[in-house]
Order: C-alpha cells, then structure tokens, then sequence
C-alpha cells in the first residue's frame, strides 16, 4: 500500500486548494485560540466527555448549523453554475461531486443531527426525566454520527469526493465504473454515522417508554415527544437497511463481491431497491419530529391545546406503518410493472390522507385562539402553505403513470426542497427560536429573526417554485449545464437570485446568533413564551439534574395546567432527595476518534491498518464491558441551594414575551 | 401566498385551455404522452381544489385569530377537537385519492400495451442499447443501426426494447411519452407513437457520471415512405459495424451520429443474463486517490485499453471534466 | 417468571426435543419426499416459524417481565417489517420485464 | 438510574437500570430483525444467480449442515439451563452450562469455517458470482455474531468469577443470553431457506 501523496492531496485544483488552506487556517486557529484562552481542560470535561443530553443536544446542533453551511455552500454553487447557459464555472466533475455531497450532508448531516440535537434537548425535559436511558450511549452516538460527518467532509479535499449522487446508484457506484476511492467516502462514512443514529433510536424509545414521570401516561405526552418517539421506531426498522445495504456496497467496492455489479450475477436494482426501502422511511424519519415541533409552537403561540390530539397521535403511527411499504415510489420507471407499480401508487397516495388530518388539525388548533406572531410562530405559519405546495406536487409524483413525465427532472428536485425545506429546516428554525431560551438562558433577538424569516421565506419560494416549470419544460436534474437554445434560462437565473436572498436569510441567522450570545439580555424568565409542556417547568438555561424532584403529570399540557391551577409550582423543599447522575465518560470521544481512523484507513483500501486500528474498536468495547462506574449523587443541600437562586432570580425578571 | 395562489392559477388554467406553454409535457405528440397529459391535468384539478381550500381557512384563520391590540385579553376556549370535523377531513381526502387511484392504475395498464386505436398496426421493435455516454438503436427487422438519432414512422407503434451496455439510463422522449430505465442484463420495455412528422428531443434522465448532461439523441418522425425510404438507403450506403468496431464505441465517450447496415443483436445482446459485459475501469479513471480495481473474467480488454488508459490519466490535468469534447 | 424451582428445568428439555424434532422433520420432509418445490417450501417454512416462535416463547421468555407486552409488540412489528422486507423485494425485483 | 433495588424480582430485573438495559436489548434485537431479513432478502434475489460458477447444492455436504445445526441447538439450550441456574443462584452451576454453551458455539464456528474454506477450494468465494457473494455475507454475518457472542461470553464469564452474582452480572448474563437465543432463531432460518432450500431445488 504504496501512499502517493500528490494523489492523496491532489494539488492541482484551485477551488481545492482554497479549501484545503480554509481548513488548515481554520484548524490552527481553533487550536490556538484554545489554548491560548487555556480552555483545554474545560473542553474536555464540560463537553467533549459529558453525558448530559442538553449538552449532547446542543453539540449535535452546532454540528448541524456547520454541516448547513456547507451542504448551503454546495447548493450556492450549483445555482451559480447554472445561473447561465453553458456557464464554466464548475465543470461536469465539480458539479457531480458537489450535489452528491450536498444531498448527503443536508439530509444525513444537517437535517438528522438537527432534529436529534432538538430531541436531545427537549424530550427528556418535557416527560420530566433526568436523563436519556442510556446516557453514555448517547454520547457514543453523537461522536459516531461526528466521526461519520468529518470523515465525509475530508473527501472534498483529500483522495476525492463521492460523485455518484446522494442515491449512489450502482454500477456506477461501483468499481467498475469509478474506480477512485471518492465513492468509498460514502459507503464508509454513512456507515459509521448510521450506526450512531440506530443507537440513538434505541435510546429514545427506551427512554420515552420507560422514564415519564408519574401520571404521564402515553395520551399525556407532548407532541413532540411522540413525534420523537415514532421516529426512533422508524429509525429502528430502517437503519439496518441501511446499514446491510452498505455493507453490501463496500464489499462491492473493497473487496470485489458481485451484489450490484455488472458482471458475474450482480443486480443493480437490488441496491435501489435496498436503498429506497431505507431512504423513503428516511424522510419522514426527518420530516416527523418536524410535525412535532410544529405541533408544540403552534399550540403554544395560538395559546390553545392542539387540536384533535388522538387524532394526532394515531396519524403519526399512520405515516410510520405506511413510510415502510412506499419505497418503489422512486422507481416506478424501472419496468417492475403495472402490479407493483399500481400497489405503491395507491400506499403512497394514502399518506395524504393522515398528513391532511395534521394540516387540518393544525389550523383548528390556531382557530379560535390568539395567534402571537413571534420568530417561532412565524416559521410554523410559513411552513403550512409552502409544505402543502410541496405535499400536493408529492401526490401528484405519487402518480406512477404521471411520474414517468417528472422523473428525474427538476420537478422532482422543486417537490422535494418544498417538503424538505419546509418540514425540516423551517421546523429547525421554529425549534431554535423557541428553545434558544431553554438551552441558553436568553432568547434570540426577535428583529433579526424577522429579517432572517422574510429573506429565507422569500428567497426559497424564488429558488425552487421555477423549478416545476422548469421540469415541465423538460429540464433533469443532476446536469451541470443546460443549453441556450432550451428556454430554460430565465427561470434558471430567477432560481439562482432567489438561492442568493436565501443564503442572506441564513446569513442573518448566523448574525442574529452572534448578536444574541453576545448582547441578549440574560435576565429573562425560565418561561418566556408561557409555554404549555414541562419543559418550561425549571430553570432556563437548565440546571445539570433537570428537575429538583420530578414532577407529577395530570393532564395533557401539564405546565400549563400546572400554572392554572397553581399546582406544583412552588419548590416544596421536603420532597427533595439526593439526585444520582451518571459520571462523565472519556470513551465514546476515543471510540470517535477509533472509528474515524478505522474508516479513513478503509476509504484508502490499507486493509491492514484498518485491521490494526479496529483492534481500538474491540479495546473500546471490552474496557465498556468492564466498566462498573456508578456514577455520584447531588447532595440535597447543592440542590437546594441552586434552586433557590434561580427561583429568587424569577422574581426580578423583566424580559417575558407574554 | 397569494403569490403562489396567483402562479398556481395562472399555470393550470394556461395548461388546461391547452395554448402555447412553452412546456413539452403539456404538448404531447403522440398518444402516449397525451394520455399521460391527461392524467397530469386530472391530478392538477384536485390539487388545486386542496390548495384553494386549505390556502382559504389559513389565510382566514390567520387573519381572524392573529393577536391585536384590542384581544389582548382574551383568553382562547379550550377545546380538544371534533370527531364530526376529523371524520370530514379524513374522508374528503381518501375520495380525491380514489378519485386519483383509478385513472393512474388505468394508465399504468395502458402504457404497458400498443396505445388504442393503433392495435391494427404491426408495431416496428427497435432495440435501445444505451452506453455511456451515446445511445445505439438497432432496427433488426431493418437489419440498421443508427448512434444517437433514431428514425421511426408516423402513426406507428414503437416497441422500444431497453437495456444497457453498462450503467443505469432512463430513455426519455418527454414529447412522445414517460421515461423508462435501461439497464445492463435486464430488458425493459415501451410502446411510443408519433402523430406528426418532426425532429423531437430525447435523452438520459439517469445521473450516469461525467458525460451524463450530454446524453442526448434526436427522435425523427418520418411519413412512412420517407421512413421506407431512408431504410433503404441506409442498407445500401452505410457502412457495416464490426465487433472491433463496436467494442470501440462502447467505451466511454460521446460520438456523433452514425449509422450502419447492420445490427450488433449478431454477436451480443446486451440484455441477456448471460451476456459478455463490456467494462474497463482503467477508462475511468479520474482524479484523486486511484482504488484497486478488480478483473473479470469476461472484462472488455482490447489490446489497446490500458494504453487509452494511461493517457487518460497523463491528459486528465490537462482537461479534468471535459473528456467530451464536442 | 420461572418459580425458583429445585429440579430439572423440564421445561427446556421439552423446548429441546421439541426443536429437534422439528429440525429433523424439515430435513425429512425434504430428502425423503418428493411434494413440489412450492408444497416442500412451505411445509419447512411453516416448521421454521414453529421453531422461532419455541425459541421465543420456551427459551427467551418474551412476555416474562414489566416490558412483556411491549417486548411482543416489538418482535410482531419487526417480523411484520422483515416479512415488507423480504417479500417485498422479491416480488418488485422478479416482476415485470425486469428478468 | 436510582439504585433502588426491588429483591422480589429475580437478579436481572431488579435495578431500574437493569430493567432499562433489557429492553433497550429487545429493541435491538428489533434491529436485528431487520438487518438478518435484509440479507435475507438479499440472498432470496441473487441467491440463484450463480453466473456459471460452482452451485451450493453440488458442494454443500449436508451432514456437516446438520451436526452445526444440532451444536447451536443444543447450545440454545444450555443457555436456557444457565440463565435457569442463575436464577437459581447457583454461580457454578451457571458457569458450567456457560462454559458449555460456548465451547458448543465454538465447535460451531469451527464446523462453519471448516466449510467456507471447503467452498473456497471448490472455486466458489464471496468474488465467484452474487448468488455466493450474499451466501458468505449472510452466513458471515451470522458467524461473526456467533463469534462477538463468544468473546462477549467470555468477558462476561471472566466478570462473573470476580464480582459473583450481583445485578449486574446478572443482566449481562441474562442479555448474552437473550442474544444467544437469537443467534439459534436466525441459524434456523438460514438451515431452512439456505441449505434446505438448497437440497429442493
Ligand atoms: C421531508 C421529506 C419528504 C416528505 C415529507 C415527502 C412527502 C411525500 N413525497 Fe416525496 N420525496 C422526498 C422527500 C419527501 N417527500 C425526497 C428527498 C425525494 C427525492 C429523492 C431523490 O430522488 O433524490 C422525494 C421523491 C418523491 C417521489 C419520487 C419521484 C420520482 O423519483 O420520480 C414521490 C413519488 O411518489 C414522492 C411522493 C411523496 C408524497 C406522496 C408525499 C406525501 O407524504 C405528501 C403528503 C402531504 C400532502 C398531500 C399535503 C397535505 C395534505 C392535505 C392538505 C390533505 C388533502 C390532500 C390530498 C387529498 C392530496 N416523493
Ligand atoms: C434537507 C435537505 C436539503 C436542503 C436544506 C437543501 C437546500 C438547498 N438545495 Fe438541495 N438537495 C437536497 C437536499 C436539500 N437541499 C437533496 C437530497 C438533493 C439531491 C442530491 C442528488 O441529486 O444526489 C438536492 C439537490 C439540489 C439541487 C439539484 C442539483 C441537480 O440535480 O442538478 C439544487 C440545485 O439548485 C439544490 C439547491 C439547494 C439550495 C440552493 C438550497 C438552499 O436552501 C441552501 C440554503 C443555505 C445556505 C445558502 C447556507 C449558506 C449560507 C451562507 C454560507 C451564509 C453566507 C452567505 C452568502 C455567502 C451569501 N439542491
Ligand atoms: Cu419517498
């Protein structure tokens, strides 16, 4: 295994080397001005070791805010080349590359740790638990997923980028077809990412099973705990999909098996077929906990319970039964026949109907109520007619006979950014303007949120509403350029001013982020938005034990019938008892840092090392297994004393949207 | 929304009343595509019906309910749903989807026939047989085959038989029908009927790698005796394709149009389970780090491939993306 | 929940024998008789669930336990999912002109 | 996570924790329905697709199928009488059937290497043709677990002997041997939709 480093680092391509030097600077920089704060120690133990969920959340968050801007760089690029008819910005490799790592790194590394980060933060708060079930898996979760998304990022700028689309569809996934180690990106770096999220879908459904507090039966839980809750059931039936599927595609590629190769037997429908089995369920693994928050902001903005709660609740579980049997829905064009195509347009078109039930659901939560137009509020309400643009032009794809005209065109790639963009990023916006407080301890500035709002808002329906028009014009997706003669110019270019505004309102989320850390008024109340869930029941930002004791549940919003009735409010300092809490582990950042190597020795083919280094992985699992720390407990009088503080400090606070 | 409203408006009743939209899905050429047209503009109507009258109980709602300075104290109801209102907006949707079901699964049973009103026709077979980056076209009963353009008659049914020399492809003429796949071993199948004489664009839809943007052909529809005619000229004066000659068209290239008096169905089929694959990594070759590549047995290796090869590879600083050079 | 019980756990000698014999049973069923492909395939696949659900219930306890009926639910809902799975796949990839 | 322990309940159940770890365990073994059934699925589309090489049925020698079938079998059940041990309190007794459920296992993976590598010398690897690139990750897959089982077995025993029968000795038992179990569940289906399936065709 010979190691040629002009290879490695191929240093012949400008754009590359700009960003090999970013990373570098980057790098350097962090390291300096880390140690130059001298924050090692602090990094290690508050963050890089700690076990506590909100923690965890909030790393998971940062992770998805930077994976955002690169998946939004991609995409800036891609408008930019084809801003123009026959423009040269990019070339026909440039651009494979840079959609294939912006599908894969909005989806897997944006929107996942996003929505997982939110649910780390919130779900054991609003069932009133301490902690996850399995904290240290938890843990070992979000560095698998950290390992998985920074060995990804690496191949833009060492050994070459996957290029094979976010779909990887074989052959040409294959070796036989691209033969350089850039699609070995993606089979290995989803495959240390998926193992964590599988975890994470364990942990979560251990956790909301088991770990409510006293009185909140099923029927009692906020609704984005039970969002969250079918998800890591769809999480749980689709990941090992995945997981067989890419094992199968790295034995493909690593070792020369046949299971979707040209020659000797292999299939390649059997990858698409495996791969949509996973993907499809996949959406809704993101677009659900959306509908969670959605469901959560909306109730508590329009000052109303939700609206239809059963209902609610049994649509989900609908969406989650009917997500397994609609994958050949993405192919309808590959000639399995009328039978099967005829039986997956009908399952896929039935999940109209449960998702029309959330829609209408919705709006009768806000009727009637008393509609407060905060940051929040404002994504929930953006996010009804946007989806449903998104939603309709899903249906009418859901068409099998219809979809062999919008296969593969831009009509399929404005349908899903509509829903995506929408259910998933709107919904992450809605859930950081309305958490920020719970995490941080002050909000995020209201004006700058509108600005954010408007221009994203904006700026996406000019980017991807011409591009229906432009499917229906004939123009496919994944091509670099289009030419002159097509007409498809001037829908193109308005596509690619609209992806600009679209960037400013991140850009003024990233601002507004940087303002409110650094001038937000801290002196806000630990419920800011009179909030209904439980959640908002203890100090903001949320003391490292959750709650001084838990609390007991007897209703559907049980915070606010808490604070309408005036029950449970008040400290009552008898029921407080030493709380235990599990200690802070060093492991599943090493297991991380194994893991990466292991699969960066893998991506290069050195068989060897990898067998070497995984011998980590074994070390990592045994020192596990032979680990019998029990933790420590708080003593009362800590507790007493911290609650203490931060109920006086309520009293004097002056900064309450209510 | 208003905005949306406003486009959506404007788009259908542009589509329905049929003028000039500039949008090739909704000018069909033949009855395949229209009968897909149709069902396009069926699903159009409903959704816009969905629209209308969830956009109208938002903007209502919205408007209605929004906080003002004068409700700040009222207090909202508490209310907890309506099994009457749930019925209605679980029933309503699950008719529009009936009302969607039956034509799709109607359709979906047409397109796999000669389309009606053309059954007394003896269909012409084309074979497709994509490759990257070009398409072939074989007439077997013709004994032609053309590269990158096909020929077909007017008014007759089109039975085009897909398969691939390599990668995944999508054969598309969005002008005369929907799109199917073709792929390596596996034959799929379309029927296609032009109505007018005219040139119509087609191509691959299916991302297959760097000269994918380029895949296209041109669909000529002929009179038939223009048809009869080109045939016959084509089996006097087109040159015949060799194996040799055929192995060097099958590597990855783009090409300009060809035509030969004679098809390749002689010595390989691409379509059959059995039949000899045709790769050779070595040509693709790009940047970065090089991987292993595994030999097959039945690996297309002309003597001269891992020469192509290597200079690929010296060429590819020179021009990295841009092999195709037309 | 097993009694704390002093003798021999007879239960799981049944279990046993009982497992035995449907593995031999299959094995007979297949080299002795001379039924169809589709009759012998499902003959043994019936005996193999047979043989699952014993494992399950006989050796496993799935319903022993606060979690019992969750711990059923579960194992339901993956068999139905690998029944999607498995089924699935077969019927989309075998049908058609894709051969 | 509170240490309150219910001593009503036998070992494995008592803490919370322990409690949380089993299920936690079910739902993977949730999991890993799925995963086995996608290879399943994998083998059940390719696994006929031999591309002119050797076929299953020609090489496979079914005597040695059966006797690795009768190891795991009885295996399952010397699981089944350790947990019964345990539950009994009888760390010897528990240790000894786990001794013995793991060596079964090893003669096991002995058996099933014995025949990858008597398929290898009759030209058919994971390289040869799909129909045994999904047959050796099928059964791979099932050996490698039989394999972590063992290693994880032998972690367990060696925990036994030196913290004894403590609730969490016991839930780690317990689990390995829930997974165990499973390992059997699987293997049954491989002997029926592999190798019988083999033997009719
Ligand atoms: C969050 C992600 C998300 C969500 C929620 C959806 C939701 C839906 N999607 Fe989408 N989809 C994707 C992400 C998503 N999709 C992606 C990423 C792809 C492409 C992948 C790729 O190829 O790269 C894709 C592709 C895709 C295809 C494949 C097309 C092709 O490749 O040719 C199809 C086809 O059926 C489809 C259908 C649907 C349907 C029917 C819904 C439904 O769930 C929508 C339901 C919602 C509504 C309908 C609106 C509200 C309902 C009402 C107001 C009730 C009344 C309505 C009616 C009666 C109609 N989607
Ligand atoms: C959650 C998922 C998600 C999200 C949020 C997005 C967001 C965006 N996507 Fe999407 N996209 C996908 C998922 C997603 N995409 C998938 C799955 C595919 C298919 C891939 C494939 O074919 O394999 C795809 C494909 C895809 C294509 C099709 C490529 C093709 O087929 O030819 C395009 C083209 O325009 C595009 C554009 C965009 C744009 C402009 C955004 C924007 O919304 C991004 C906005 C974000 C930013 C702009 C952040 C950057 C901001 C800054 C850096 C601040 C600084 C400001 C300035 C520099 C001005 N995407
Ligand atoms: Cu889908």
């Amino acid at each position: 295994m010979g190691i040629n480093l002009k290879e490695m680092f191929y240093f012949n391509d400008p754009l590359i080397i700009g960003s090999q030097i970013a990373i570098v600077l980057t790098t350097i920089g962090i390291v300096a001005g880390i140690t130059y704060l001298k924050k090692w120690k602090w990094l290690w133990t508050e963050w890089l070791t700690t076990v506590d969920h909100k923690k965890i959340g909030v790393m998971y968050i940062i992770s998805g805010v930077l994976m955002f801007f690169r998946g939004g760089m991609d995409g800036l690029l891609m408008k930019a080349q084809t801003a123009r008819p026959e423009m040269g910005f990019l070339d026909a490799q440039h651009y494979n590359e840079i959609f294939t790592t912006h599908g894969v790194i909005m989806i897997l590394f944006m929107a996942m740790p996003m929505l997982i980060g939110l649910m780390n933060v919130a779900v054991p708060l609003q069932i009133g638990a301490r902690d996850v079930a399995f904290p240290q898996l938890n843990a070992l979760s979000f560095w698998l997923f950290f390992a998985g998304a920074m060995l990804f990022n690496i191949s833009f700028v060492v050994g070459g980028s996957p290029d094979a689309g976010w779909t990887y569809y074989f052959p040409l996934a294959g070796k036989e077809f691209t033969p350089g180690i850039g699609n070995n990106y993606y089979a290995v770096a989803l495959q240390i990412a998926g193992i964590g999220t599988l975890m994470t879908g364990i942990n979560f459904i251990v956790t909301i099973l088991k770990m409510r507090t006293k009185g909140m039966t099923l029927m009692r839980m906020p609704m984005f705990t039970w969002t969250t809750f079918v998800t890591c059931v769809i999480i749980v039936a689709a990941f090992p999909i995945l997981t067989v599927a890419l094992a199968m595609a790295t034995f493909d590629r690593l070792y020369g098996t046949h299971f979707f190769t040209v020659s000797s037997g292999g299939m390649d429908m059997l990858w698409a077929n495996l791969f949509w089995l996973w993907g499809h369920p996949e959406v809704y693994i993101v677009a659900l906990p959306a509908f969670g928050i959605f469901s959560e902001v909306i109730a508590t903005f329009s000052r109303k319970t939700l609206y239809g709660y059963k209902s609610m609740v049994y649509s989900i579980v609908g969406i989650a039964v009917l997500s397994m049997v609609v994958w050949v829905h993405h192919f309808y064009t590959m000639g399995a026949g009328p039978a099967v195509n005829s039986i997956f347009s009908i399952t896929t078109m039935m999940i109209a109907v449960p998702t029309g039930v959330k829609m209408f659901n919705w709006l009768f939560t806000m009727r009637k109520g008393r509609i407060k137009m905060t940051s929040a509020m404002l994504w929930a309400l953006a996010f009804v007619p946007c989806f449903l643009i998104g939603g309709v032009t899903g249906v009418m794809l859901a068409m099998g006979a219809a979809d062999f005209q919008y296969h593969n065109t831009l009509f399929l790639v404005a349908h899903f950014h509509y829903v995506l963009i929408p259910g998933v990023v709107f919904a992450v916006f809605a859930g950081l303007y309305y958490w920020w407080p719970k995490m941080f301890g002050h909000m995020l500035n209201e004006r700058l949120g509108k600005w954010h709002f408007w221009l994203f808002v904006i700026g996406f329906n000019l980017t991807f509403f011409p591009m229906f028009f432009l499917g229906l014009k004939g123009a496919i997706r994944r091509s670099y350029t289009f030419s002159a003669a097509s007409g498809f110019s001037e829908l193109f270019l308005l596509s690619a001013v609209g992806a600009l505004i679209l960037a400013a309102g991140f850009a003024v989320f990233c601002y507004n982020i940087y303002w409110s850390v650094r001038y937000a008024d801290r002196n806000i109340s630990s419920d800011p938005w009179d909030a209904r869930t439980l959640e908002w029941a203890t100090a903001s930002p949320v003391q490292y034990y959750n709650f001084a004791y838990l609390p007991e549940v007897k209703t559907l919003d049980a915070f606010w019938y808490m604070k309408k009735n005036n029950i449970g409010i008040k400290l009552d300092e008898n029921q407080i008892e030493e709380i235990h809490m599990p200690s802070n582990s060093g492991l599943p950042f090493v297991m991380c840092a194994v893991f990466g190597i292991v699969g960066f020795f893998l991506v290069f083919e050195w068989h060897l090392a990898a067998a070497i280094a995984s011998i980590g992985i074994f070390a990592g699992l045994i020192a596990r297994s032979f680990d019998y720390d029990h933790g420590y407990h708080i003593h009362k009088e800590e507790i007493l004393a911290t609650e203490r503080a931060w109920r006086q400090a309520e009293g004097e606070v002056n900064t309450r949207v209510g | 929304m208003k905005k949306w409203l406003i486009s959506l408006l404007a788009m259908s009743s542009a589509l329905l009343s049929g003028c000039q939209t500039n949008m090739v899905v909704f000018e069909p050429q033949g009855p395949v595509a229209r009968s897909i047209m149709e069902l396009i503009n069926w699903s159009l109507l409903w959704m816009l019906l969905v629209v209308v009258v969830v956009l109208t109980l938002f903007g209502y709602i919205v408007w209605k309910y929004r906080e003002k300075k004068e409700n700040m104290n009222y207090e909202p109801p508490e209310e907890h749903g309506s099994t009457t209102l749930e019925i209605i907006w679980t029933a309503i949707p699950i008719l529009i989807v009936t009302a969607l079901t039956v034509p799709t699964v109607k359709t979906l049973y047409a397109l796999e026939n000669v389309p009606a009103g053309y059954e007394s026709k003896k269909p012409i077979t084309i074979h497709v047989t994509s490759a990257d980056w070009k398409w072939i076209f074989s007439y077997p009963e013709q004994g032609i085959e053309t590269v990158n353009y096909v020929n077909i008659p007017e008014d007759t049914p089109i039975d085009f038989k897909l398969t691939s020399a390599g990668t995944m492809q999508s054969f598309w003429i969005p002008a005369l029908g929907g799109q199917k796949y073709a792929m390596n071993k596996m034959e799929t199948q379309l029927y296609l009927v032009a109505d007018n004489p005219g040139s119509y664009f087609g191509r691959n839809t299916n991302f297959n790698g760097k000269g994918y943007a380029e895949m296209e052909f041109e669909v000529q529809v002929k009179t038939e005796k223009d048809f009869d005619e080109w045939v016959s000229e084509a089996k006097s004066s087109a040159p015949k394709l060799t194996e040799q000659q055929y192995e060097e068209l099958l590597k990855p290239t783009h090409l300009g149009r060809l035509t030969y008096s004679n098809t390749h169905l002689a010595w390989v089929d691409h379509s059959k389970p059995d039949s000899k694959s045709y790769t050779n990594p070595e040509l693709y070759r790009g940047h970065g780090y090089p991987g292993k590549i595994f030999e097959e047995e039945d690996n297309y290796r002309s003597p001269d491939a891992q020469k192509d090869a290597v200079q690929n590879l010296e060429n590819k600083d020179a021009h990295r993306g841009d092999t195709h050079g037309h | 929940m097993e009694k704390k019980a002093n003798g021999f756990p007879m239960g799981h000698v049944y279990g046993l024998v009982l497992s035995l014999l449907l593995t031999f049973l299959a094995a007979g069923v297949v080299l002795k008789t001379a039924l169809s492909f589709p009759a012998v395939m499902a003959i043994i696949g019936t005996l193999a669930i047979l043989q699952a659900a014993l494992q399950l219930f006989m050796f496993m306890h799935v319903t022993e336990g606060e979690d019992g009926k969750t711990n059923l639910i579960n194992i339901v809902y993956g068999v139905v999912c690998a029944v999607i799975i498995v089924a699935g796949s077969v019927w989309v990839l075998t049908s058609g002109h894709a051969h | 996570m509170s240490a309150k322990v219910n001593t009503s309940l036998p070992l494995e159940y008592q803490t919370e924790q322990n409690r949380l770890n089993i299920l936690g365990f079910w739902i993977f073994l949730g999991a890993e329905i799925v995963l086995f059934s996608t290879l399943f699925s994998g083998y059940g589309v390719l696994g006929e697709r031999y591309a002119g090489g050797p076929v299953l049925k020609d090489i496979m020698v079914f005597k040695d199928v059966m006797i690795q079938t009768l190891l795991l079998l009885v295996s399952s059940f010397t699981c089944g009488i350790a947990i019964f041990e345990m539950r009994r309190n009888n760390l010897k007794g528990l240790l000894a059937w786990l001794v013995i459920t793991f060596i079964l296992g090893a003669g096991f993976l002995y058996m099933e290497i014995n025949e990858f590598m008597h398929y290898v010398h009759a030209g058919a690897t994971m390289q040869t043709s799909a129909a045994f690139s999904s047959f050796f990750l099928l059964l791979g897959t099932h050996g490698l677990h039989v394999t972590m089982g063992i290693g994880w077995g032998t972690m367990i025993i060696i925990q036994l002997l030196k913290k004894g029968l403590i609730p969490e000795t016991a839930r780690k038992t317990f689990i390995i041997g829930l997974y165990w179990h499973f390992l059997d569940v699987v293997w049954i289906f491989i002997y029926t939709y592999v190798y019988l399936k083999a033997m009719v065709s």
